[in-house]
């Protein structure tokens, strides 16, 4: 099995490297005159006013956390789907079963309003 | 297996005990959470490495290992929304100053 | 020459036969095959890039009625070259408070993250960087380290508008990544099989009529609806708004960091229109292609380019949708109508049809299946807007 | 010897990464640190042949939770949390702690032998996970699609925002 992953193992140290090689090139080559405005955040030309770390709403944890639940359930599909022929109706079943169940967390979250952007 | 087992418990021993530090002694609750998050993966790395080293035939190691991650993602969600719940109320999160109980 | 030693494989395997004849360890020899390997990838997505972002605003410019790039070189093909030396000898602006080091690996994670997804898609038959038995799984854990890319360089600027461009990280990648996932996991069901090149080859016979994409229609739908929104194509381009947020996430960013944005975006582009090829227009599948295997290297790129094509027509063409717009049809069309596909597609697999019939159901389920969404989208539509409240904002009906 | 080497290089970047996690000042940088821990155990789990619990790991750890992780982080900043020390006043006895814990650990995995057989992974593992999942293990499988649904609901009530 873990033949196949050498090439992914070269590539990953590969791809890490490259873009800071690119970028080092670039130093070489580049002009480098810092002034504050310059290094001044973009803001349309704008002063900054106050902290950059504001509060957001929860509405984006919210989609997050549905995010994750699905997420996870993917992650079971999977090997079911590749198992698929060898399954009879019954194990077919628990499989619907599942996704009904989590479907149902879905239906809970439209109810409440989770699924709205205000 | 051309790694032995005992390397593999090692440094899931050295893992879980640098999650239970960071559970006993960071302020901040979603770093404490941090930690369990590393203390869950200890767990898993000794599920797997003894699955892998017993019994490689049955899958039960791999299929328990899915099982905490599933539990480490709902423990994850619903331990965030409380920190965040707390954060609205209180305006902080560091742990020794959630002291409410105290009499 | 004889057509049907035209196999680029036989290449790999004279590679081989000349490294052990110089008398190298077999360990050697892999190593210096996946080495080899990961730089021809690596080379093949950097050439790609610019020709793809040739294309693109070729295409982009003459859907709207425009010239393109026309002045370096003939039909302005040396333009990229010449954008590349620009980016390169740019200065590099890293802003006063940012937090530097999450700062600048966020532009590295964003490339990392395209060319890890280069090592699973068949070019042809049998010609993969690797065919892991997990591949649709990796494409998919690949794409969660590109959400962690924007995310780090959304809140590493320091910058407002970069910010609100990480919180849309999770509005956009995050959620359009579960239909996107789901529809993948269709074709697995039927194919059986999680390898890339295994799916292609399940999609073989029948002249053609054994490609996904003709009995899993609405799957492939939701694929290419939700590839547009991984993609940050409009309209579902709101990680990076130009004309609300400036640029979103990668606002602070210039020169070569700017650039390597820039190039995982075209080849995200790319990915998903080649991982769109592969599992539902049968990859490298064509005429001929078990005569000739290499014949599959020009199916494969025809089809990826088509797709290609037809987003950066949809890019060229829609305005912006709205960021409540983009979420409720992620949420309340995309991923019901997904789930119950699946349950649709494994239960019509369980009844033991012959072949044929078998493709014939599938392909009336999915149709029922898009049908029914299209006109209850339609009735909320009518319902929502008649009362008065935004467009589009469908109420779950009472059950 | 190659595959040993690799192990060493991971488990010392993913034990550094957990360090970083634990001792970091700023709670984003944990949180960064974290998903390096991460990568590193996935790279262990593939050392040890379990490519599709490799693969989750990568899923629902790094796509998933972490991302929860830096939300929370980022929606709970609170301008005048960033001072003073990260560790509450106990941390030199937790440090002693865990300390004791992992030599107490090292000395139990290095003297007791476990045994190990030279049985290979079979082939095709994940269809027999998937088989697994709805067979022998289908009472877990339909409780963690409980647990799952449970925790949405859950984590919705908790997080939602009242409107007033």
């Amino acid at each position: 099995m873990l033949e196949h992953y050498g090439l992914i193992g070269a590539l990953a140290l590969i791809a890490l490297i490259f873009p800071f090689v690119g970028v080092g090139v670039a130093w070489l080559l580049r002009p480098k005159r810092p002034d504050p405005i310059k290094n001044s955040v973009y803001e349309c030309g704008v002063e900054t006013i106050g902290d950059t770390w504001v509060q957001f709403r929860a509405q984006y944890y919210l989609f997050a956390l549905i995010f994750v639940v699905f997420d996870v359930e993917i992650m079971f599909l999977f090997p079911i789907a590749v198992a698929f022929q060898r399954l009879d109706m019954m194990q077919v079943f628990y499989v619907i079963l599942f996704v009904v169940l989590l479907a149902d967390g879905l239906l809970y979250a439209w109810r409440k309003k989770a699924l709205e952007w205000q | 297996m051309v790694i032995p087992l005992s390397w593999y418990l090692i440094l899931a021993a050295a893992l879980f005990s640098i999650g239970f530090f960071g559970v006993l002694a960071r302020r901040n609750a979603v770093a404490v959470l941090m930690g369990v998050e590393l203390m869950l993966n200890a767990v898993n790395i000794n599920l797997l490495a003894f699955w892998r080293a017993i019994h490689p035939a049955e899958l039960t190691g791999q299929i328990f290992a899915i099982f905490v991650l599933t539990v480490a993602a709902a423990e994850a969600a619903v331990g965030l929304a409380l920190i965040i719940s707390i954060y609205r109320s209180r305006r902080t999160i560091q742990v020794d100053a959630l002291d409410l109980m105290k009499g | 020459m004889d057509l049907s030693q035209l196999d680029l494989r036989l290449i790999g395997v004279w590679f081989n036969n000349m490294l052990a004849g110089a008398g190298l360890a077999p360990g050697i020899i892999s190593l210096i095959n996946w080495v080899v390997g990961a730089l021809l990838l690596l080379i093949f997505a950097l050439t790609l890039a610019i020709a793809l972002i040739w294309i693109e605003r070729k295409l982009a410019a003459r859907l709207q009625d425009r010239l393109g790039p026309n002045r370096v070189g003939p039909y302005g093909l040396l333009q990229m070259v010449a954008d590349v030396l620009k980016l390169l000898t740019k200065e590099d602006i890293t802003p006063l408070e940012a937090d530097r080091v999450t700062y600048n690996l966020a532009p590295a994670l964003a490339v990392f993250q395209v060319m890890m997804a280069m090592a699973v898609i068949p070019f042809a038959n049998g010609v993969i960087g690797a065919d892991v038995n997990i591949g649709v799984l990796y494409l998919m854990a690949i794409g969660s380290v590109g959400a962690m890319a924007a995310l780090m360089a959304g809140w590493s600027s320091n910058n407002k508008y970069a910010l609100v461009g990480g919180f849309r990280v999770v509005a956009q990648l995050l959620s359009y990544e579960i239909p996107l996932v789901m529809a993948m996991l269709i074709p697995v069901l039927v194919a059986g099989t999680m390898r890339m090149n295994g799916l292609a080859e399940a999609q073989g016979g029948w002249f053609g009529l054994g490609w996904y994409v003709w009995t899993l229609p609405t799957a492939f739908l939701i694929f290419f609806i939700a590839a547009l929104a991984e993609g940050e194509r409009a309209p579902f381009d709101l990680l990076e708004a130009e004309s609300e947020i400036v640029a979103g996430f990668n606002i602070e960013y210039s020169g070569m960091k700017f650039a390597w944005f820039y190039l995982a975006f075209f080849l995200n582009s790319w990915v998903l229109a080649a991982v769109g090829a592969t599992i539902f227009l049968g990859g490298w599948q064509g005429p001929f292609v078990a005569q000739i295997p290499a014949l599959g290297v020009i199916y494969f790129i025809a089809k990826t380019l088509l797709l290609f094509f037809i987003q950066a027509w949809v890019r060229a063409t829609f305005p912006r949708l709205r960021i409540d717009q983009m979420m409720s049809f992620c949420w309340k069309v995309l991923v019901p109508m997904a789930l119950l596909l699946f349950i649709a597609v494994a239960v019509t697999l369980k009844l033991g049809l012959p072949q044929p019939v078998q493709g014939v159901a599938l392909l009336g389920l999915n149709l029922v299946i898009l049908l029914a969404t299209l006109a209850l989208v339609s009735r909320a539509q009518k319902r929502s807007v008649g009362a008065g409240k935004r467009a589009f904002a469908p109420e779950l009906p009472r059950l | 010897m190659a595959q040993q080497a690799l192990f060493l290089i991971m488990a010392v970047f993913t034990l550094g990464m957990a360090l970083g996690t634990v001792t970091s000042r700023n709670i984003f940088h944990s949180a960064l640190f974290l998903v390096g821990s991460f990568a590193g155990v996935a790279v262990i789990y593939f050392l040890l042949e379990a490519e599709f619990v490799g693969v989750a790991q990568i899923i629902i750890y790094i796509g998933a939770i972490a991302t929860l992780i830096i939300f929370a982080i980022m929606l709970s900043r609170s301008v005048t949390g960033q001072n003073g020390s990260p560790m509450n006043r106990q941390w030199a006895f937790a440090a002693l702690g865990a300390a004791l814990l992992f030599a107490a650990l090292a000395w139990l995995f290095s003297r007791v032998d476990f045994g190990s057989t030279a049985q290979p992974v079979p082939e095709d593992a994940i269809a027999l996970i998937g088989a697994g999942l709805v067979t022998e293990y289908v009472i877990p499988f339909e409780v963690a699609s409980i647990l799952l649904l449970v925790a949405l609901v859950g984590a919705i009530l908790i997080a939602r925002e009242r409107h007033s």
